[in-house]
Protein backbone atom coordinates (compact mmCIF):
# COMPACT_ATOMS: atom_id res chain seq x y z
CA UNK A 1 0.00 0.00 0.00
CA UNK A 2 1.34 3.40 -0.89
CA UNK A 3 -0.15 6.45 0.85
CA UNK A 4 -1.23 9.70 -0.43
CA UNK A 5 -1.27 13.00 1.44
CA UNK A 6 -2.41 15.98 0.85
CA UNK A 7 -0.40 19.34 1.89
CA UNK A 8 -1.16 22.51 2.67
CA UNK A 9 -4.80 23.92 2.23
CA UNK A 10 -6.33 20.95 0.12
CA UNK A 11 -8.81 19.42 2.12
CA UNK A 12 -8.66 15.94 1.92
CA UNK A 13 -7.46 13.28 4.29
CA UNK A 14 -4.89 11.04 3.42
CA UNK A 15 -5.71 7.71 1.09
CA UNK A 16 -4.01 4.46 1.06
CA UNK A 17 -4.05 2.66 -2.14
CA UNK A 18 -2.48 -0.34 -4.26
CA UNK A 19 0.25 1.78 -6.63
CA UNK A 20 2.97 -0.03 -9.11
CA UNK A 21 3.91 3.31 -9.56
CA UNK A 22 3.22 7.58 -9.57
CA UNK A 23 1.16 6.57 -12.86
CA UNK A 24 -0.90 4.69 -10.82
CA UNK A 25 -1.78 7.43 -8.32
CA UNK A 26 -2.24 10.10 -10.96
CA UNK A 27 -5.02 7.79 -12.44
CA UNK A 28 -6.59 7.44 -9.41
CA UNK A 29 -6.40 11.23 -8.00
CA UNK A 30 -7.94 12.19 -11.13
CA UNK A 31 -11.27 10.37 -10.56
CA UNK A 32 -11.86 11.94 -7.41
CA UNK A 33 -13.96 15.20 -8.09
CA UNK A 34 -13.05 17.01 -5.52
CA UNK A 35 -9.59 17.19 -6.60
CA UNK A 36 -10.44 18.74 -10.02
CA UNK A 37 -9.38 22.14 -9.30
CA UNK A 38 -6.44 21.30 -7.32
CA UNK A 39 -3.75 18.38 -9.39
CA UNK A 40 -3.42 21.00 -12.76
CA UNK A 41 -1.73 22.76 -10.13
CA UNK A 42 0.31 20.71 -7.68
CA UNK A 43 4.09 19.18 -7.27
CA UNK A 44 4.22 15.93 -6.13
CA UNK A 45 6.81 14.72 -3.78
CA UNK A 46 7.46 10.96 -3.18
CA UNK A 47 9.13 10.38 0.59
CA UNK A 48 10.37 13.61 0.94
CA UNK A 49 12.11 14.54 -2.43
CA UNK A 50 10.33 15.61 -4.81
CA UNK A 51 9.35 14.14 -8.24
CA UNK A 52 8.79 14.78 -11.61
CA UNK A 53 8.47 11.17 -13.28
CA UNK A 54 5.13 9.58 -13.64
CA UNK A 55 7.07 6.21 -14.50
CA UNK A 56 8.61 6.50 -10.75
CA UNK A 57 8.30 3.00 -8.98
CA UNK A 58 6.81 3.16 -5.87
CA UNK A 59 6.59 0.55 -3.00
CA UNK A 60 4.59 -1.06 -0.36
CA UNK A 61 5.12 1.90 2.35
CA UNK A 62 5.93 4.72 -0.14
CA UNK A 63 4.37 8.27 0.70
CA UNK A 64 3.21 10.25 -2.15
CA UNK A 65 2.87 14.31 -1.16
CA UNK A 66 0.70 16.45 -3.14
CA UNK A 67 1.94 20.06 -3.25
CA UNK A 68 -0.49 22.96 -3.99
CA UNK A 69 0.86 26.12 -5.03
CA UNK A 70 3.12 27.83 -2.39
CA UNK A 71 3.21 31.50 -0.73
CA UNK A 72 6.07 31.57 1.96
CA UNK A 73 7.88 34.87 3.97
CA UNK B 1 17.42 26.79 8.67
CA UNK B 2 14.95 27.26 11.58
CA UNK B 3 11.89 26.93 11.99
CA UNK B 4 9.27 28.82 15.12
CA UNK B 5 6.10 28.20 16.36
CA UNK B 6 4.85 32.16 15.87
CA UNK B 7 6.41 35.33 14.83
CA UNK B 8 10.07 35.53 14.71
CA UNK B 9 12.11 37.20 17.21
CA UNK B 10 14.13 39.19 14.45
CA UNK B 11 16.58 41.38 16.77
CA UNK B 12 17.46 37.82 18.44
CA UNK B 13 17.89 35.56 15.36
CA UNK B 14 19.96 38.58 13.68
CA UNK B 15 22.40 39.10 16.75
CA UNK B 16 22.98 35.52 16.65
CA UNK B 17 23.82 35.12 12.83
CA UNK B 18 25.82 38.03 13.48
CA UNK B 19 27.84 36.85 15.75
CA UNK B 20 28.27 33.07 14.72
CA UNK B 21 30.18 34.47 11.23
CA UNK B 22 31.70 37.16 13.18
CA UNK B 23 35.45 35.35 12.86
CA UNK B 24 34.12 34.25 9.40
CA UNK B 25 35.90 37.34 7.37
CA UNK B 26 32.94 37.64 4.95
CA UNK B 27 33.10 41.13 4.32
CA UNK B 28 29.38 41.86 3.13
CA UNK B 29 26.24 40.40 4.99
CA UNK B 30 22.54 40.65 3.55
CA UNK B 31 19.82 40.18 5.61
CA UNK B 32 15.32 39.95 4.20
CA UNK B 33 13.20 40.62 6.59
CA UNK B 34 10.00 39.80 5.67
CA UNK B 35 7.26 41.41 7.73
CA UNK B 36 3.55 41.23 7.67
CA UNK B 37 1.74 44.04 6.41
CA UNK B 38 -1.95 45.05 7.73
CA UNK B 39 -3.62 45.22 4.65
CA UNK B 40 -7.72 43.35 3.45
CA UNK B 41 -8.77 43.89 7.32
CA UNK B 42 -6.37 40.60 7.92
CA UNK B 43 -5.27 39.89 11.99
CA UNK B 44 -2.67 38.73 10.50
CA UNK B 45 -1.03 35.15 8.64
CA UNK B 46 -0.71 31.22 9.42
CA UNK B 47 1.81 29.36 7.71
CA UNK B 48 2.04 25.67 7.07
CA UNK B 49 5.12 24.16 5.81
CA UNK B 50 6.47 20.52 4.64
CA UNK B 51 9.67 20.44 6.42
CA UNK B 52 11.27 17.21 4.18
CA UNK B 53 11.11 19.78 1.06
CA UNK B 54 12.22 22.86 2.44
CA UNK B 55 15.04 21.07 4.33
CA UNK B 56 16.25 19.82 0.81
CA UNK B 57 15.27 22.85 -0.54
CA UNK B 58 17.39 24.97 1.68
CA UNK B 59 20.32 22.57 1.57
CA UNK B 60 20.55 22.74 -2.37
CA UNK B 61 20.76 26.96 -1.67
CA UNK B 62 23.60 26.00 0.97
CA UNK B 63 25.62 24.25 -1.98
CA UNK B 64 24.58 27.02 -4.08
CA UNK B 65 26.30 29.52 -2.24
CA UNK B 66 29.63 27.36 -1.20
CA UNK B 67 30.26 27.18 -4.82
CA UNK B 68 30.33 31.04 -4.78
CA UNK B 69 32.05 31.67 -1.37
CA UNK B 70 29.15 32.59 0.59
CA UNK B 71 26.53 31.27 3.55
CA UNK B 72 22.97 31.63 3.07
CA UNK B 73 20.72 31.25 6.26
CA UNK B 74 17.18 31.11 6.81
CA UNK B 75 14.67 30.81 9.51
CA UNK B 76 10.73 30.89 9.00
CA UNK B 77 6.94 30.88 11.40
CA UNK B 78 4.79 28.21 11.54
CA UNK B 79 1.41 29.30 12.41
CA UNK B 80 -0.12 32.30 13.21
CA UNK B 81 1.83 35.44 12.90
CA UNK B 82 0.57 38.93 13.71
CA UNK B 83 0.35 42.27 11.56
CA UNK B 84 3.21 44.06 11.94
CA UNK B 85 5.51 40.97 13.45
CA UNK B 86 8.25 39.26 10.87
CA UNK B 87 7.53 35.34 9.84
CA UNK B 88 10.51 35.32 7.80
CA UNK B 89 14.17 36.31 7.42
CA UNK B 90 16.48 35.20 5.06
CA UNK B 91 20.77 36.10 5.19
CA UNK B 92 23.69 36.08 2.93
CA UNK B 93 27.52 36.27 3.96
CA UNK B 94 29.65 36.87 1.41
CA UNK B 95 33.22 37.99 1.04
CA UNK B 96 32.00 40.17 -1.82
CA UNK B 97 29.41 42.44 -1.66
CA UNK B 98 28.24 41.50 -5.56
CA UNK B 99 28.08 38.09 -4.82
CA UNK B 100 26.09 38.88 -1.75
CA UNK B 101 23.40 41.09 -3.83
CA UNK B 102 22.60 38.75 -6.49
CA UNK B 103 22.32 35.75 -4.16
CA UNK B 104 20.32 37.16 -1.71
CA UNK B 105 18.18 38.37 -4.59
CA UNK B 106 17.88 34.52 -6.23
CA UNK B 107 17.33 33.08 -3.32
CA UNK B 108 14.51 35.04 -1.94
CA UNK B 109 12.63 34.32 -5.47
CA UNK B 110 13.26 31.03 -5.53
CA UNK B 111 12.29 30.71 -2.01
CA UNK B 112 8.61 32.50 -3.16
CA UNK B 113 8.51 30.17 -6.01
CA UNK B 114 9.62 27.20 -4.96
CA UNK B 115 9.70 27.16 -1.19
CA UNK B 116 6.99 24.48 -0.04
CA UNK B 117 5.00 26.78 2.21
CA UNK B 118 1.38 27.41 2.39
CA UNK B 119 0.02 30.85 3.12
CA UNK B 120 -2.92 31.78 4.81
CA UNK B 121 -4.64 35.24 5.71
CA UNK B 122 -6.15 35.22 9.28
CA UNK B 123 -10.02 37.16 8.84
CA UNK B 124 -12.57 36.90 12.16
CA UNK B 125 -10.26 34.42 13.35
CA UNK B 126 -10.40 31.82 10.11
CA UNK B 127 -7.61 31.02 8.07
CA UNK B 128 -8.30 31.56 3.79
CA UNK B 129 -5.75 29.91 1.50
CA UNK B 130 -3.92 32.65 0.27
CA UNK B 131 -4.52 31.21 -2.93
CA UNK B 132 -4.11 34.62 -5.24
CA UNK B 133 -0.65 35.11 -4.03
CA UNK B 134 0.28 31.43 -4.62
CA UNK B 135 2.37 29.96 -7.23
CA UNK B 136 2.18 26.44 -8.59
CA UNK B 137 5.98 24.99 -7.63
CA UNK B 138 8.36 23.96 -10.74
CA UNK B 139 6.94 20.20 -11.95
CA UNK B 140 3.19 21.02 -10.76
CA UNK B 141 0.78 19.51 -13.16
CA UNK B 142 2.44 16.43 -13.54
CA UNK B 143 -0.58 14.03 -12.03
CA UNK B 144 -2.66 15.43 -15.34
CA UNK B 145 -0.50 15.86 -17.80
CA UNK B 146 -1.74 14.64 -21.50
CA UNK B 147 0.44 11.45 -21.70
CA UNK B 148 -1.37 10.35 -18.73
CA UNK B 149 -4.85 11.29 -19.74
CA UNK C 1 21.54 59.43 8.00
CA UNK C 2 24.40 58.29 10.97
CA UNK C 3 27.69 58.85 11.41
CA UNK C 4 29.86 57.24 14.47
CA UNK C 5 33.07 57.65 15.66
CA UNK C 6 35.24 54.02 15.75
CA UNK C 7 32.97 50.92 14.64
CA UNK C 8 29.38 50.33 13.98
CA UNK C 9 27.06 48.88 17.19
CA UNK C 10 25.53 47.22 14.21
CA UNK C 11 22.69 45.25 16.36
CA UNK C 12 21.53 48.33 18.29
CA UNK C 13 21.59 50.53 15.07
CA UNK C 14 19.32 47.08 13.13
CA UNK C 15 17.18 47.01 15.88
CA UNK C 16 16.15 50.59 16.51
CA UNK C 17 15.62 51.04 12.92
CA UNK C 18 13.18 48.11 12.74
CA UNK C 19 11.27 49.70 15.97
CA UNK C 20 11.24 53.05 13.84
CA UNK C 21 9.21 51.19 11.31
CA UNK C 22 7.15 48.30 13.25
CA UNK C 23 4.27 50.81 12.47
CA UNK C 24 4.83 52.03 8.91
CA UNK C 25 3.44 48.76 7.34
CA UNK C 26 6.18 48.02 5.20
CA UNK C 27 6.41 44.45 4.35
CA UNK C 28 10.05 44.31 3.38
CA UNK C 29 13.14 45.44 5.13
CA UNK C 30 16.71 44.35 3.84
CA UNK C 31 19.64 46.03 5.69
CA UNK C 32 23.17 45.89 3.96
CA UNK C 33 26.31 45.13 6.56
CA UNK C 34 29.88 45.90 5.44
CA UNK C 35 32.65 44.17 7.93
CA UNK C 36 36.11 44.47 7.84
CA UNK C 37 37.95 41.88 6.29
CA UNK C 38 41.21 40.50 7.42
CA UNK C 39 43.42 40.49 4.90
CA UNK C 40 46.95 41.88 3.58
CA UNK C 41 48.15 41.72 7.07
CA UNK C 42 45.63 44.94 7.37
CA UNK C 43 44.94 46.19 11.40
CA UNK C 44 41.74 47.72 9.59
CA UNK C 45 40.45 50.16 7.59
CA UNK C 46 39.69 53.82 8.33
CA UNK C 47 37.55 56.50 6.95
CA UNK C 48 37.52 60.18 5.83
CA UNK C 49 33.98 61.49 4.79
CA UNK C 50 32.67 64.84 3.60
CA UNK C 51 29.75 65.28 5.15
CA UNK C 52 28.26 67.91 3.11
CA UNK C 53 27.80 65.94 0.06
CA UNK C 54 27.32 62.84 1.57
CA UNK C 55 24.39 64.60 3.37
CA UNK C 56 22.90 65.70 -0.14
CA UNK C 57 24.36 62.25 -1.94
CA UNK C 58 21.79 60.70 0.87
CA UNK C 59 18.54 62.96 0.75
CA UNK C 60 18.81 62.33 -3.34
CA UNK C 61 18.33 58.47 -2.39
CA UNK C 62 15.57 59.20 0.14
CA UNK C 63 13.68 60.80 -2.58
CA UNK C 64 14.10 58.50 -5.20
CA UNK C 65 12.88 55.86 -2.62
CA UNK C 66 10.16 57.94 -1.48
CA UNK C 67 9.04 58.12 -5.36
CA UNK C 68 9.03 53.90 -5.61
CA UNK C 69 6.77 53.91 -1.82
CA UNK C 70 10.41 53.01 -0.04
CA UNK C 71 12.41 54.12 2.55
CA UNK C 72 16.42 54.16 2.68
CA UNK C 73 18.78 54.61 5.86
CA UNK C 74 22.66 54.30 6.61
CA UNK C 75 25.09 54.85 8.84
CA UNK C 76 28.59 55.34 8.24
CA UNK C 77 31.86 55.24 10.68
CA UNK C 78 34.59 58.30 10.71
CA UNK C 79 38.08 56.90 11.66
CA UNK C 80 39.22 53.64 12.65
CA UNK C 81 37.37 50.50 12.06
CA UNK C 82 39.10 47.56 13.11
CA UNK C 83 38.81 43.78 11.62
CA UNK C 84 35.44 41.71 11.99
CA UNK C 85 33.85 45.32 13.01
CA UNK C 86 31.22 46.86 11.04
CA UNK C 87 31.74 50.34 9.06
CA UNK C 88 28.70 50.22 7.07
CA UNK C 89 25.01 49.44 7.21
CA UNK C 90 22.59 50.63 4.92
CA UNK C 91 19.18 49.48 4.74
CA UNK C 92 15.79 49.61 2.74
CA UNK C 93 12.22 49.28 3.57
CA UNK C 94 9.67 48.70 0.79
CA UNK C 95 5.96 47.48 1.29
CA UNK C 96 6.97 45.43 -1.69
CA UNK C 97 9.72 42.58 -2.10
CA UNK C 98 10.86 43.18 -5.54
CA UNK C 99 11.37 47.50 -4.88
CA UNK C 100 13.48 46.02 -2.41
CA UNK C 101 15.52 43.92 -3.84
CA UNK C 102 16.13 46.46 -6.51
CA UNK C 103 16.39 49.27 -4.59
CA UNK C 104 19.35 47.61 -2.16
CA UNK C 105 21.34 47.04 -4.93
CA UNK C 106 21.25 50.40 -6.74
CA UNK C 107 21.18 52.27 -3.43
CA UNK C 108 24.88 49.96 -2.48
CA UNK C 109 26.61 50.21 -5.95
CA UNK C 110 26.06 53.70 -6.01
CA UNK C 111 27.37 54.29 -2.32
CA UNK C 112 30.43 52.52 -3.35
CA UNK C 113 30.33 55.17 -6.86
CA UNK C 114 29.54 58.54 -5.25
CA UNK C 115 29.45 58.79 -1.69
CA UNK C 116 32.42 61.01 -1.04
CA UNK C 117 34.50 58.94 1.64
CA UNK C 118 38.23 57.65 1.42
CA UNK C 119 39.08 54.44 2.56
CA UNK C 120 42.67 53.41 4.39
CA UNK C 121 43.96 50.11 5.55
CA UNK C 122 45.44 50.33 9.02
CA UNK C 123 49.10 48.87 8.81
CA UNK C 124 51.91 49.11 10.86
CA UNK C 125 49.79 51.90 12.51
CA UNK C 126 49.52 53.95 9.58
CA UNK C 127 46.92 54.96 7.05
CA UNK C 128 47.60 53.95 3.70
CA UNK C 129 44.97 55.26 0.93
CA UNK C 130 43.28 52.30 -0.68
CA UNK C 131 44.08 53.68 -3.86
CA UNK C 132 43.51 50.73 -5.91
CA UNK C 133 39.75 49.77 -4.76
CA UNK C 134 38.92 53.89 -5.17
CA UNK C 135 36.74 55.21 -7.82
CA UNK C 136 36.71 58.70 -9.29
CA UNK C 137 33.47 60.38 -8.57
CA UNK C 138 30.81 60.91 -11.61
CA UNK C 139 32.00 64.37 -12.50
CA UNK C 140 35.67 63.86 -12.30
CA UNK C 141 38.51 65.20 -14.81
CA UNK C 142 36.43 68.85 -14.98
CA UNK C 143 39.58 70.07 -14.01
CA UNK C 144 41.57 69.21 -16.29
CA UNK C 145 39.09 68.71 -19.40
CA UNK C 146 40.99 69.55 -22.96
CA UNK C 147 38.75 72.98 -23.61
CA UNK C 148 40.97 74.14 -20.35
CA UNK C 149 43.92 73.08 -21.53
CA UNK D 1 39.19 85.55 -1.99
CA UNK D 2 37.98 81.66 -2.65
CA UNK D 3 39.11 79.10 -0.63
CA UNK D 4 40.38 75.64 -2.16
CA UNK D 5 40.53 72.54 -0.08
CA UNK D 6 41.67 69.24 -0.34
CA UNK D 7 39.82 66.50 0.89
CA UNK D 8 41.04 62.75 2.02
CA UNK D 9 43.99 61.58 0.58
CA UNK D 10 45.65 64.43 -0.86
CA UNK D 11 48.22 66.12 0.77
CA UNK D 12 47.83 69.99 0.10
CA UNK D 13 46.87 72.55 2.45
CA UNK D 14 44.10 74.41 2.12
CA UNK D 15 44.77 77.35 -0.55
CA UNK D 16 43.12 81.25 -1.01
CA UNK D 17 43.25 82.55 -4.05
CA UNK D 18 41.49 85.38 -6.35
CA UNK D 19 39.28 83.18 -8.90
CA UNK D 20 35.74 84.50 -10.96
CA UNK D 21 34.71 81.03 -12.41
CA UNK D 22 36.12 77.11 -11.66
CA UNK D 23 37.87 77.67 -14.68
CA UNK D 24 40.23 80.25 -12.80
CA UNK D 25 40.88 77.62 -10.22
CA UNK D 26 41.38 74.93 -12.88
CA UNK D 27 43.93 76.92 -14.58
CA UNK D 28 45.82 77.81 -11.02
CA UNK D 29 45.75 74.22 -9.75
CA UNK D 30 47.17 73.21 -12.91
CA UNK D 31 50.29 74.67 -12.34
CA UNK D 32 50.83 73.12 -8.77
CA UNK D 33 53.03 70.01 -9.65
CA UNK D 34 52.06 67.71 -6.90
CA UNK D 35 48.64 67.77 -7.71
CA UNK D 36 49.67 66.49 -11.48
CA UNK D 37 48.69 62.87 -10.05
CA UNK D 38 45.41 63.57 -8.98
CA UNK D 39 43.19 66.61 -10.94
CA UNK D 40 42.13 63.97 -13.73
CA UNK D 41 40.78 61.73 -11.04
CA UNK D 42 38.99 64.37 -9.06
CA UNK D 43 35.50 65.60 -8.45
CA UNK D 44 34.33 69.11 -7.47
CA UNK D 45 32.07 70.81 -5.13
CA UNK D 46 31.81 74.53 -4.64
CA UNK D 47 29.77 75.41 -1.15
CA UNK D 48 28.80 71.50 -0.23
CA UNK D 49 27.35 71.33 -3.77
CA UNK D 50 28.93 68.95 -6.83
CA UNK D 51 29.45 71.15 -9.15
CA UNK D 52 30.79 69.77 -13.48
CA UNK D 53 30.36 73.65 -14.70
CA UNK D 54 33.63 75.18 -14.97
CA UNK D 55 32.02 78.57 -16.03
CA UNK D 56 30.67 78.18 -12.62
CA UNK D 57 30.82 82.04 -11.04
CA UNK D 58 32.52 82.12 -8.00
CA UNK D 59 32.22 84.87 -5.18
CA UNK D 60 34.35 86.10 -2.18
CA UNK D 61 34.03 82.83 0.88
CA UNK D 62 33.01 80.39 -1.85
CA UNK D 63 34.28 77.40 -1.00
CA UNK D 64 35.78 74.63 -3.36
CA UNK D 65 36.40 71.16 -2.37
CA UNK D 66 38.70 68.89 -4.36
CA UNK D 67 37.38 65.33 -4.63
CA UNK D 68 39.96 62.43 -5.40
CA UNK D 69 38.77 58.92 -5.65
CA UNK D 70 36.41 57.08 -3.09
CA UNK D 71 35.37 53.85 -1.63
CA UNK D 72 33.04 53.73 1.28
CA UNK D 73 31.94 50.87 3.19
Amino acid sequence: MVKIEFLGPIEQKPLEIEADSLRDVANFLQKIESLNSWLDRCAVAVNGEMCNDLSKRLYSGDIVSILPPVCGG
Amino acid sequence: MELYQGPLDIKSIFSRWLDEERESNYGAFIPFIGIVRAEDNIEGLSFDIYEPILESWFNSWVEIAKERGAKVKMAHSIGDVPIHTSSYISAVFSPRRRVALELIDEFVEDFKANAPIWKYDIVDGKRLYAEDRSSPMSGSGILTNKENR
